[in-house]
Parts: C-alpha cells; structure tokens; sequence
C-alpha cells in the first residue's frame, strides 16, 4: 500500500514543509502580526512580517497544528513574501477557492501553494489549510488601520 | 484469529451481518469503523422496523381516532415501555426528547429554574461531555446558581476528596456527572455518588450517554434522580433520545417547550399543563425514531448485556494491550472500572493526521477533543485521537488499527 | 370519474404509487387518508433516502474526519440547501429543529428573554394552533410580556381593524401568526402583515406548520423575520422541522440549548458560541432526518407547487361543494383564500362518533379541537370532524367521505 | 355494508341510551354531586345522586358529550341504581378493566354495561365511556369526605 501518492496529500513536499518549514520563528520586529486560532481542534497561527519597499520582505509563522496546517503556513510565506496588501488578498482568495473546488488555479504566482489541492477532499480539513491565510489577512487590516489611523 | 477467541454465545458473525454499513468500502478497502461513541451504526431491525412503521402503520400520534393513529400511537406508547423497562423505570418517568443534550438542557431549565435558588450550587465534573456542563453554565449566567467543577484523579477517576471539599458549604443541590467518559472509558460509581449526593441534601443526574450502550442500567438499583442518554449511540435513530426522572420530581417540574400534547387545556388567558410525561413532549414527536429506539432496545436485549459486557472488557482489553506494544503511542485514562472507548496520542504527529491517515485506510476514527474540551486541557493535550467500539466491533479490526497506527507513522517517518 | 378531471401534468395514479402505505387496507375496506394536516403519508423516495443513509453513509455529522461521517456530514449541509432554496433563504438562516412547536419555542426563549423587553406585546391571533399561543404565554409567564390576540372576522380572516387596534399603543414588537390556518384553510395575507408589522416598527414570525406543504413561500418575498414548518406534514419524516431566521436576527440572538456542535470554545469558567445556526442546534441532531427532510423536498419540487395548489384548490372546492349537498352538514371557514383543510360538524352528532365510524369505513378524519381549542371555543362548537388532503388525495376520496357521512347519519337514525 | 353488527360499539343499545337517556336529567335534593370533565374534547358529564337506606336510590347524569360518554353515563346509572358505595367502586373497576381489556366480567350486576365492551378496540375512546364513572366516584367520594369532616 502506498498512502502517500502524487495526487494524495500528505505528499512528501507537504511532510518535508512540515517536518522541517522553513518560515518558521519569531520575528521580533515586525510592522504586522496576527493570530489565527481554530479552538475545535486546538490549531494555532501566528504570523509576523516585515515591509520592504511597500512588499512583504519577511515571513514568519509560529504554528502549533497538524501537518496540513504547518504546511500550509509555510507554503503560504513562499508566497507571500515579495506582495503588496493588495495582492495578498487576491492570492488568498484564490488559495481558499482552490481548498474549496480542488482546481488548481493557472496563475505563475501559486508557487507550490497547489501541493494543498488535496486538501479539497477532506472538508474537515478545509480550516487546517486556511488558517494561515486568515491570520495573514487580519495581520495585513491591523496594519492598514495602524496607517490609516 | 479473534473468531475462535469469542466466547460461546456472541457469534460476532451473525452480529455483524445483522448491520448492513459493515460491508461497505471507503477508499477502496474494507472500511473498519471504530467511532461509535459518536455514533454507533444500525442493524436491518431498526431499519426494517422504521421502514415498516412508514409504510404501513404511520399517522400522528395521540390525537387521532382513526386506526393508524390508534396503531401508531400504540407502537410509540409501546417504545416507551420498553425504554421504561429497560432502566427498570415507570413509564410516567420516560420523556422522548431529541437526544442526552436536550435532555440535560430540559433538566436545566425546568428542574433548575423551578427547584434551584439563585444561592444553591450545582456540581458536575472536569470529564464532563459539553452536553453536561454548558447547559450548566448557561443556567449560572441566566439564574444565578453557582457552578463547582469536582476534580478527577490523573488516573481518570473522580476525585472523593474533592467530591467532599466542593460539597462542604451545604450548597449544592444538585451533581450531574457522567455514568461513562467519552474520553477516559471511565465508569463512574454511579451508585455510591447518589448515596454520597442524597445524604448530603442534592439530587443527581446521570449522563448515561456511553454508559447505557455497554451496561445495564437500573435506575432504581442506582437511586438516579435524573438519567439521560441518546438514541444514536444505543445502534437507534438519529433524533430521538431519553431522558427519565423520578415521578415526583417530575410532577413538580414545569413545562420546557409549550404547544399540542403538553396541554391539558388551554385558552386565550391561560393553560394547564398534563401530567409528565406528555408535560415535557411538546408537539408531534419524533414518532418513527421513537419506534424505531424500541427496536434497538430489543435488539441489544436479544444478545443481552452480560455478553455486550465481556464483548467490550475483551476489545478494550485487547487495545490497550496492543496499542502498548506500539512506540510512541499513549492511551489515556487508567480507570479501574473502564468501558470501550480508548483515546490516545502519537508522538510527534497531530490527531488530525492520525485520523485522516487511517482513513485513506478504511479505518474510521475521531479527533479533536471530542466535545470534551475542558478535560482535553486538564489532561494538557490538544487533541486526541479515539478508537470506540460497538458490538460488532472484533479483535482483527483492532489490529487492523494497530497496523494503520504504523503505517502513519512511517509517512511521518517516525 | 376523478381520472379524467385531472389536469394534464398531475397523474394522480403515480402520484400514489410513490406513497406505499396508500395500499393498506382498514377494517378490511380501502384505506381513504383524509388526515394529511396533522401528518402526512410518507413517499418512497424519502423512505429510500433514509434507509440508504443508514445503511451506507451514515455516521455522526461535522466531528468526524473519516469517510462515512464527511459524507453524512456533506448530505446534512445539502438538506440544509434544499430547504434554503425551498424558502430562499440563505443556509446561515436554516436552523434545524425537531417540529414547528419547537422552532416557535426556541424563537420566545430566545428572541424573546433577549429582544422583548417586559413593556413589549406580542400578538397572535384568535386563530393560532396551540404552538403558537402556548410559547408566548409562557414567556409572557416567566419574562412579563403583554400578550394580545388579534380578532378573526366571522369568516375565519385576520380582522385588520382589530389588528389596528392591538397595534396602536405602538408597544407591539412581535406578530406571531399562522401562515394558513389547520382548522378554518384560511391563508393569511403575509406579505401585507409583514408590511404592516414593520411600518409599526414590530418583527413578524410565521407558523408555516400548514401553508408550506401547499405553497411555495418565498420569504425574501414575504419579507418574514422568522418562519417556522415542520417535515413530517410536508411528507417528510417525523422528528425533524424548520426554523427561519433573518440572520442579523439570529446573529444577535443567545443559544436555545447548550452542548456539543453550538459551542466555539469551552472552558470549565465560559464559553462563547457557535455562529447561527450552529449556535441553535446543540448534540447530535436528527441527521437521517433531515436527509429524509430534503428528499421530501425533491419530491414536491418534482411535481411542482403550481401542480400541488392547483390540485389542492380542486380537492377542496369539491368537498367544499359536496359537503353543502349533505342535510345537517356544516363547514367551517369561509376565507377567501383558503387551502386543503375542511372542519365540519354534523348536526346532533359528535364528532368523535362521526370519526369512529368513518374509520370503520377506512376513512380517517381527525376530530377534535385540532390542537386550537381557543379557536374552537370562539366557534362555538365542542369539536369538529376534519377532512385534509395530501398530493395523493382524489376526488373519489372526497365521494367516499361524502358516502360515509350519509352512512353515519343512518346510524345515528338521521 | 352493515356498521352496526352485535359485536360492535354502534350497536343498538347503545345508540338508543345515546338518542333516549333514561336517567338524562337534574335532580334539585341531592346527597352526592361531581363533574368529570376531558378538555382534550370537551366531553362533559355531571352527575346527581340521591340516596335511599345507604344505597343509591336515583342516579341523574347531563352529558355533554359523544353517543358513548352518553350511554355510558345512562347504563352507569342502571348498574349504579341500588349499590352501596363500596360496591360502586368495585362496579367501577370492573367496568374500566373491561374498557382496557376487551374482556366481559362474568358478574350478574353487569347488567347491560357489557354493551360498552367494544370500546375497548378504540384507545382514544376508553375517556368516552370512562369520564361517567369517574365523575360517580368523584361524587361518593365528596360525600364521605362531607361524612367523615
Ligand atoms: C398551523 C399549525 N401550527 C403548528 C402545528 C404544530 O406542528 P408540530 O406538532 O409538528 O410541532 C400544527 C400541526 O399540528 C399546525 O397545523
Ligand atoms: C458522555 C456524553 N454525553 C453527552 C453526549 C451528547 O450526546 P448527543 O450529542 O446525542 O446529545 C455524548 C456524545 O456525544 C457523550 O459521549
């Protein structure tokens, strides 16, 4: 028997991120962070990141979760680093809508963001893989409050 | 191998083809269900039962005067006969609800607005299911009761000591506790918490969720004042559940929900109610699923309690023994007196991918914390993973566990 | 006869080849079911369903992240949409509950205790069943609401002038009415109660109990703040029903009951709740129910309602016509609009009798005061007999009552 | 089609106590009086007693009900009609036992209360023939309290 397959989830690009992320750690400054918490399962994400010429130059996560959601995290400051707010939300959007459908989305920027697809399968898992991004999106609004309060 | 284990009297065989969900395939393989403390799986009869009930003698119950009213009413009256012979209760003391939830929350707000003051004291324990402490904690913030929370030992019993300290004040009025945890198997020594409750002035209620399904239960033996369990776990329907209380107290319990069947009679001013049970079963009932609970209970009562028991002690048994022999794996809970749920942690590796590993392998475990989300903090995990058996569980669906256990520890590379 | 006055796109013959129980026979005569109101017959399709769920996919719902129970889980939250689409409504303001009496009471005791303060009326009119009447005097009992009941005209209609009157101290916040009355057939005009419930700065809640099986309610359209039905009269199984909110309604409202599911976290000090309408529905809830619930809504969908009313208005004109043919016969109701239910009294005869000898004909009426024994008081009448149709009733059914009613005065030598 | 055949509730007896009660009516002097009352259908059954050397001597019932509770409460009151009081409830069990099981007493003071039997197939009309002989005990038992005090 061989679980893990191309198509399956807990592919090795999806272990390795989780053995071994490499976003992982604590930023101690940083111009935004969040956290996202799912209290049915006990998961947590925080996130930290610091601005370089209007784009998010560093990611850190601390996750505390189960493969797909430490994965998840990591996979998503690959991502992410290198993006203004704006497109941050767009990918995000497309990140969750591929959780949902399971279509991998044609765009350049995905990176290796489709690895997750899998995850569509399993709708108990849907949050697991999300979570990251909704810790992302609210560390990105706190900011944009910061200026524009 | 497990076949020639079982003793004489329980042929798993014929039990499990009694259940047809068994031979179905999940992924391709041979499915092995190991959650049926959430929900347990249902045999042709109360299917059979249910389906015969539709298609040949349905119609509301209670108020109609025609013959499949009449037979209808009679095949629900009948359920509720043997539901009250089941807990050796009378039939006045069975009241229909939806499941051991509602059966709390009635409790709660009938019981506990009507016969608790704001300045008396409600106890239940840190292994209790949510069903069992937030109907609690929304009576404390509504009516003011005061809530005590008594400890358990680490090795997942209930802590006397404790019992004692959160029972000195003279308080407490009332200690709902559950019968079985769903987390730790642990049994709790249901009658010598009601002498401990009764001598000191409160009343008790039992969470006979897990407990009802593996044991016989005698609430008169037991000295219960309020005991509760559901329907879908007992291999009956969904939606329908049991709460008994003792007469008296019944009869001096207000009404939960008003509407048809719980009136005596009503006008534009006022209304009256009816006596228990029909006080508390507002409405058109869950007539089928009702009927169909009837069944289930028939059913267990075919194989007989006795067998059901030593049937579990040896699946429960076996597991802990094997997962034991697994490194990296801890089961919780060290009861003496334990039932047939068994939680445990892989080392390194989150009860979520535990879980949806063994899936991808047919075997069918919970994760998370199991509604129990307090103790899962007092035991200072996040999550667990939990196998739990029925009677149609078998020694080889164990194994089968303890080799997908492996396997997902492999794609760890643990 | 009735064959060829049907219209074309309504075959009635398959139509009752759907509904298995249709083919028993009573007291060795031809089963003729004229008492659909209270419950109707249930067809193959969501028999099958609930069957199937059981005996493939079943395992409890949203806890579960195996196979069997990601199904179930998947079907539930389907039935979830097919009621959604079926009020058009979004699935966020789909609470599922186990009957219209229960979604009545969770609306008072928690819209209720929360929103209405002690100054604040409610008004139902002299037309409610029992449902919705008793809740509200309860609440009025236990939070000191001001309860008002608006008249009905001599005719059986919401009389408006009266409903100014309740209405003109501006102290009303709720109108909880019936969509259609189960005694008098009256439809109400919703949508202009709506309109005249929010000019006046009041919420409206609908007890679709009735209506819904022979309409298609739109409550965008309506412009409904709650709407209430239950499955079992919309032949769907029993122990399951509907409770509609708008969802700024129930976001602001406090859980029903406590337990697993409803929660977001929980500590032995607080918890915080689930968003609606997880919020609403706590423990395992009624998950082949509701399944069945959404076959059942397939099936009407299937035949359409403009199909259904048009089938109804016909059953109903006739017996209406044919009961006025009968010396000492008379019907209740004289609505405008008005559906599937006919209340007559027979004179010098009860109705219990009137009922106890149809049935030995195999012809099943309700008799009684159907659950509104205000109304029936306001009639001046002890009880009556009620005829009720379903999708599967004829027009030969509407003869044979007739036939049985002359037969009845035979015995009683009239 | 024959709806009244003998061993059926509609039969003629019955049907005549219904259309023709012998002891329908109210007595101005009594010794003993109670209402038995079934919201549920608004049956409704008040009854008179007068005594004559400790033994009912007239029994007058006015119902308002259905062809059972009416002849119930009539044939009530020729079984009745000579009784002592502790006879009555003996009579009263014997007729609700009857109602429940179907079974005929054997008992010479039945009477023609043997005619209700068949209400025994009808579980939601056992209240119809029952409410009278509620109301009779109810009746004996005011006038012992009124004995007793
Ligand atoms: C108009 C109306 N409202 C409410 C109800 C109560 O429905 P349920 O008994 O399913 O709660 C009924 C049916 O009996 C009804 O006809
Ligand atoms: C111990 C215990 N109590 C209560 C419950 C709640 O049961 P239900 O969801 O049927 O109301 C459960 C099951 O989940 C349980 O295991």
């Amino acid at each position: 028997m061989n679980i893990a397959t191309t198509e399956d989830l807990y592919q090795s690009l999806i272990m390795d991120r989780a053995r071994s992320p490499r976003h992982a750690g604590r930023l101690d400054e940083f111009d935004a962070e969040a956290e996202g918490d799912n209290p049915m399962c006990g998961d947590r994400v925080h996130v930290r990141l610091r601005r370089e010429g209007g784009k998010i130059g560093i990611l850190c996560h601390e996750t505390r979760g189960c493969a797909i959601c430490i994965s998840a995290a990591d996979l998503m400051g690959d991502a992410a680093i290198g993006k203004a707010d704006t497109e941050i939300h767009d990918l995000a959007d497309a990140f969750e809508a591929m959780i949902v459908t399971g279509v991998i989305p044609d765009r350049l920027d995905f990176l290796d963001l489709r690895a997750l697809a899998g995850v569509h399968a399993y709708r108990s898992r849907h949050r697991c893989a999300t979570l990251p991004w909704q810790a992302l999106r609210a560390a990105i609004g706190k900011t944009m409050e910061l200026r524009h309060g | 191998m497990s076949a020639a284990v079982h003793q004489v009297g329980f042929d798993i065989e014929r039990i499990r083809a009694d259940f047809p969900i068994l031979t179905e395939r999940v992924h391709g393989k041979k499915l092995v269900f190991l959650d049926s403390a959430a929900s347990a799986q249902k045999p042709r009869s109360v299917i059979d039962t249910m389906v015969r009930t539709m298609e040949t003698r349905y119609a509301n119950v209670h108020r109609g005067l025609h013959w499949l009213s009449e037979r209808c009413s009679d095949d629900y009256e009948a359920a509720r006969d043997k539901v009250a012979a089941f807990l050796n209760a009378a039939r006045e003391e069975i009241i229909f609800v939806r499941n051991t939830t509602e059966g709390i929350n009635l409790v709660a707000q009938t019981y506990g607005r009507s016969a608790l003051k704001p300045s008396d004291a409600v106890v239940v324990s840190e292994m209790e299911h949510h069903a069992n402490l937030v109907p609690w904690q929304m009576l404390r913030d509504q009516h003011g009761i005061d809530l005590r929370i008594v400890k358990i030992t680490d090795a997942g019993d209930v802590d006397f000591d404790d019992l004692e300290r959160v029972f000195t004040d003279g308080r407490v009025r009332l200690l709902a506790i559950t019968h079985m945890s769903n987390v730790l198997g642990t049994y709790t020594p249901v009658a010598r918490l009601a002498a401990f409750a009764h001598e000191r002035g409160a009343k008790i209620l039992l969470d006979g969720a897990q407990a009802v399904v593996h044991r016989a239960v005698d609430v008169k033996a037991i000295d219960a004042d309020f005991y509760v369990f559901s329907g879908h776990k007992l291999y009956g329907p969904s939606g329908i559940g049991v709460l008994f209380g003792k007469y008296a107290l019944l009869e001096a319990m207000p009404p939960f929900m008003g509407g048809g069947e719980m009136i005596r009679s009503v006008s534009f001013a006022t209304s009256t109610w009816a006596d228990p049970p029909f006080r508390f079963e507002a409405g058109t009932p869950a007539i089928v699923e009702a009927i169909g609970l009837g069944a289930a209970i028939d059913y267990v009562d075919s194989i007989g309690f006795d067998a059901i028991s030593a049937h579990e002690r040896r699946l429960t048994d076996h597991a802990l023994a094997t997962l034991a022999t697994i490194d990296g794996v801890t089961t919780l809970g060290r009861a003496q007196d334990r039932g047939g749920v068994v939680a445990f942690t892989l080392e390194g590796i989150h009860a979520h991918d535990v879980a949806t590993l063994l899936d991808k392998q047919g075997i069918a475990v919970r994760a998370g914390h199991h509604c129990a989300e307090p103790l899962t903090r007092r035991l200072g995990v996040e999550s667990t993973a939990r196998a739990s058996f029925g009677v149609y569980t078998t020694l080889d669906e164990i194994d089968a566990l303890a080799v997908g256990l492996r396997r997902v520890q492999q794609v760890f590379g643990r």
